[in-house]
């Protein structure tokens, strides 16, 4: 066969979306394993989550928390890709905006809530939760799932990673590192790919040319997968394919979640910009959480009732949340110097003495100047 | 003359280059129809076209390289970093090639091209978004590195920069891009390279800083003078490489006392190439130690504690205060 | 069509070997379109190559010269890959190993004996040369190859660049990130992967999963194609088809060559280490310079005294070159500070002045000493 | 005890750092069978195997980024970077999450991992095989950088460095790693991080080094006695983060004049911080300016030009007349 046939494959073809329910609930693909209660839970994180991006994202509005990257029109993506993992045992490696698969795997919504007012206390996940703090540098993280994975192997044990990453995160030569070195290594990897069409701005036109993400996988030759990311339960099959075949020891798989942000990017973005209210429009039809709905409902697993309760326990968890995050202290000048290493160097004391003798002096110049 | 905010100021020089210069084009990460995150580019691409308004894929060892491929060939590149820790991909770029190509290939191959880099803290914006950057490059020969810190100068500099046959680091103040408006000029003109200027004069002291700090430096300056009525003569460095040696040990020798202010972490910034200067060539001039302001032996931290972290009025003035009476 | 099937596509059958003369020399794939003249200046090429490497690696053994990296066994791939390229338009960004291919588009033999001499100048090709200076750090050059494309483009200038890489060098971020701009951007660039089967020690296998390089081009949308590198005329054929794509619109291509280099890595290598004697035989027996003289022998234009001519020329001409090239001055110290930058810094300037005091006073003492 | 050459007492202490910890590992390109370029890991996968002694695609930003992932997982990753220049694709990685990941988890994960960088020039090595990267990091906080002169503190630093539960830079001097032997015990011992050794005594002239050019301060060191009969301290730090800033300022307090050597790029080198540290803490004590050694700000030299560019014994000898004769 010559080149002209092996780059005339249909990609999108080959890599067909896999989806279980169509946006208006009706199944369409094979029946998941799952049971009432887990359906019921799932759909619980989805609205929780919702519930906990809106406000976070006014409260960054209001200026009580800083710029927030929220994740709304992504929950099924969020909670289909971390709900399978084994709490204590499997690692996350999230990017600013998988706060919520965070919280899946056991991060407190606090913790997410005072990393963006700006916390470092809000990094550290609480023991026997192996979420890895949150990575801006767009990829790196993809590269650090893959490290842990391949200490797992060494250590015979059997862990799984999952690598986060967007659409934009397919460009930095950390992703094509990554994806190479758990296929040589065959590491336990899952490469989460959230495809919301969009990097800040720029569309997937001009970040990559192939119709798919997924077709990547062909060049590492480990398994490769598109998926409808909008369809938890579709999201839901695709990971415990790709989880339970990383643990068996199968090895990497690249998924491709095609999802769309409902919100900005960040705070300050304002979407309009470079996108149309008919894209928006045409996603939000297809939204995860009323898709699953529609299907609970047509089970007669979901009722009106539940509906009103879900939504007034997460709406009061959140607002917990929001509480006791608002009632943390300030983080101290000592946190500052106490932890870059296990031991603060003698220069580090140094600098400690003189910037706390400085702030004293400081705040008794101003209890002067206003007493 | 219009009163421009320093972002309108850069926006006002990227515009004013591309129209006289065929070659000149932008790229970067959303710079083309969404305008930069800061906004620097807004209307390039509307005026300028797709080709000359580059929104690049999200690698910055690519774009970056890319970019010296693309000087190379005649072009001039003024690439948007979009935040001043996303430019660590980019290193091997900058330190191996970009920085020596002229040097190895013997001057048959030149990277006229920009780095515009929005730098520093003050924003309290998310993590890695607020980094002293110049610290990685300054031991790094090859790359000239530019600091304005008012509009005139940093459209005046940036033309320059872009002038300019050899690559260029352009540190942008993100802190100042909105804080004030200053008169800036129509049309072209250009701040020379490697010239500081004289923020404030003053006898007492020198303050040695560029960039954002210029400002915490005339702050603490002015305090001086009404609580202690000295005056502090304030140098704007402007370009850390080339360095207006000249200007800074004149300064020195004739105030006799020096403050160098940045919020680099304290070990090893640039703030202790200018103290290590001024002992080359005033040491004997010198009434007391050179006092440093700086940031700290940690990472820029999150938003709640930025404050703690970067140099202040106060702690300028504290400064002045130890090199006065020591 | 499910992931299964499309992880199950056979590359090495979609990525045939494009083979013309089979390593006996006889044709076995579609006759080339090259004169016999043509035939003969490749020939030429190749045993001038293989003089002046195996010259080159004595120099340096003999401490006449640095560490040197041949080429031996490459020579249809160094030739092959330059062989069509506009002298004085189209440019390419080469290796260290890939000094075969700068001379074939004209870089002086002095040049490249002087690179590894330790000159600069050794780097600094003549006006209408655009042969890059060799990039050590590896895939760096891709990316350049791809930007001076891309500047054409912009500029509406039809020039065409090679990339030069080996297998190893299909590793680094920047090999991603080079194909997926080029595929984006559609950029005039041929992506030339020489894989040698080894990065140093580093055999394939611990390289990439993959059986072949070319099916990474899936991952981008762009043409793909295998070819014997041992078989020159296969390698023009290839690279053919790809410089005029590129030259016509037709946008990037990315080559894999199969070939191997018999020497060392560089000088101080010792490939027993990593490399079997029977492997080395292999591919000896597949020599690309005896294949084409076989080939020339049998279409009767080539005689036992045009071989003679040409190896007398080969040896007589890098002779004078290493002649040529150990005439050379030392570089200067002004040299040093005079190319950084446009115009040396005041701060050169003081530091040019203090090494030349300092270097005039070195020699008095020593002139004193030895006087 | 047996007298070992510098990369003989590395790879010795690689090996007794494997066969007390099974959590130590080494990776990097070439370091398997082929025993690394150098053969400092020669006989390690022999004795433990392709798990503990990985050959690794050629991809510094991949694999120092996935060892980081094995030492927050629990292994101890050593990875040799083959030459100092292939550092830089792993600038991002370094700087942006491994020298941050203990501060911003508040301690939940570290980063025990060691960096092993044959470093600096004195080989006629071709580009980049001879860089100075020390000073990407010394104003980068969160990656102690350690540089070993002689074979005992090259085993002893190591070992220390793999204990140490932080991310370590480990400079190896290449140009040293077979040019003398010395004594190495055998088995297990360490030498602390942050202590400086005095490597020679003396009143009359402090040099600080570290690396290779605690040799090159020696040997000016001995030639100065002999011109003119000045004994020079000679301080190898062995450690630029942590530093032992009591050792060096009571050695500057004491002889009152000061030379610092090292072959990085004059502007802005970690050198220039012993300036700033000195001005800062015996200022008043000095009776000449500190006198600088080094490098130019230019790119390490190709080979023929090497000896313009690096410090040689005279170089330090006339500094330490002009501090002297001042
Ligand atoms: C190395 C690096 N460069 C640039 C940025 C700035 N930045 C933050 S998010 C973003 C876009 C990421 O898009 P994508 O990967 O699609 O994820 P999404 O935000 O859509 O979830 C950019 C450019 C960054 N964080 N890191
Ligand atoms: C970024 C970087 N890392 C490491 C090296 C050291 N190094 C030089 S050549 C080489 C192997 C390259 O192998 P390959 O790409 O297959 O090319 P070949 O030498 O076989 O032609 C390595 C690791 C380098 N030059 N650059
Ligand atoms: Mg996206
Ligand atoms: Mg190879």
């Amino acid at each position: 066969m010559s080149t002209t046939q092996a780059n005339a494959l249909d990609m999108e073809q080959l890599f067909e979306v896999r989806r279980v329910l169509s946006p208006d609930g009706t199944l369409v693909g094979p029946e998941p394993d799952l049971t009432p209660d887990q359906l019921k839970d799932v759909y619980r994180w989805m609205v929780y989550l919702r519930v906990f991006d809106q406000r976070s994202l006014n409260l960054s509005r209001q200026g009580r928390m800083g710029t927030f990257a929220p994740f709304g029109g992504q929950e099924a993506c969020q909670v289909g890709s971390a709900y399978w993992l084994a709490k204590g045992k499997d690692w996350i490696f999230p990017t600013y905006r998988d706060h919520g698969a965070m919280q899946v795997l056991g991060v407190p919504t606090k913790n997410i809530m005072r990393y963006y007012m700006g916390d470092e206390q809000g990094s550290k996940a609480p023991e026997g939760v192996n979420a890895f703090p949150i990575s801006i540098p767009i990829a790196t993280q993809l590269v650090h799932a893959v490290g842990a994975a391949w200490a797992a192997k060494i250590k015979k044990e059997d862990t799984v990673t999952v690598g986060y990453a967007g659409d934009g995160g397919t460009s930095p030569g950390d992703f094509h590192e990554a994806l190479n070195f758990a296929a040589v290594y065959n590491t336990a990897t899952v490469f989460f790919i959230q495809n919301n069409r969009y990097a800040i701005s720029t569309p997937n036109a001009k970040q990559f040319k192939t119709k798919t993400i997924a077709q990547r996988s062909l060049a590492y030759d480990i398994p490769g997968v598109r998926v409808d990311g909008q369809d938890v339960l579709a999201v839901l099959q695709v990971m415990k394919e790709a989880v339970d075949r990383a643990r068996s020891g199968g090895g990497p798989t690249l998924v491709e979640a095609l999802t769309f942000r409902y919100g900005p990017h960040t705070t300050p973005d304002d979407p309009k910009k470079y996108r149309t209210q008919e894209e928006l429009e045409e996603w939000q039809a297809k939204d995860p959480i009323e898709r699953l709905r529609k299907y609970l409902v047509s089970k007669g697993i979901w009722s009106d009732a539940d509906e009103q309760a879900v939504y007034d326990w997460a709406k009061e968890t959140v607002n917990a949340a929001v509480e006791a995050a608002e009632a943390e202290p300030r983080p101290s000048v000592d946190a500052m110097f106490d932890y870059l290493y296990e031991k603060p160097t003698p220069e580090l004391e140094r600098q400690r003495e003189y910037l706390k003798a400085y702030l004293a002096k400081k705040s008794q110049g101003e209890a002067k100047t206003h007493g | 003359m219009a009163k421009l905010t320093l972002i309108q100021a850069i926006n006002d020089g990227l515009k004013v280059a591309m129209r006289r210069d065929p070659n000149v084009l932008i790229m970067g990460e959303d710079v083309g129809i969404n305008g930069g995150v800061f906004r620097a580019t807004e209307g390039i691409h509307a005026e300028f076209g797709a080709d000359r308004a580059i929104d690049v894929p999200l690698a910055e060892s690519g774009f970056v390289g890319a970019a010296m491929g693309m000087a190379i060939y005649g072009l001039k590149p003024v690439v948007e970093i979009q935040f001043d820790g996303f430019l660590a991909p980019a290193h091997e770029h900058l330190v191996n090639q970009i920085a020596r190509i002229r040097n190895r290939s013997r001057g048959r191959w030149h990277v006229p091209m920009v780095l515009r880099i929005p730098s520093w803290g003050g924003i309290k914006a998310l993590e890695h978004h607020s980094e002293s950057i110049e610290n990685w490059y300054v031991n790094n020969p090859g790359l000239k590195i530019v600091a304005p810190s008012n509009p005139y100068d940093a459209k005046g500099l940036l033309l320059a920069a872009i002038e300019d046959p050899d690559p260029v680091l352009f540190m942008e103040p993100k802190r100042l891009y909105r804080s004030f408006r200053a008169e800036v000029p129509e049309g072209y003109y250009t701040v020379e390279l490697g010239k500081a200027a004289i923020a404030r004069e003053g006898t007492d002291v020198t303050i040695l800083t560029y960039g954002v700090h210029v400002h915490t430096a005339l702050e603490a300056a002015e305090k001086a003078a009404a609580e202690h009525g000295w005056q502090a003569e304030v140098v704007d460095l402007r370009s850390l490489n080339p360095l207006d040696l000249d200007t800074i040990i004149a300064s020195v020798k004739k105030t006799r006392r020096a403050v160098v202010v940045s919020e680099a972490p304290r070990t090893g910034g640039f703030h202790s190439e200018l103290v290590a200067l001024i002992n080359d060539h005033a040491l004997e001039y010198l009434e007391a130690p050179v006092a440093r302001v700086t940031g700290f032996d940690v990472p820029m931290p999150y938003l709640l504690s930025e404050d703690f972290f970067l140099p202040d009025a106060g702690r300028v003035l504290e400064a002045i205060e130890s090199v006065k009476t020591y």
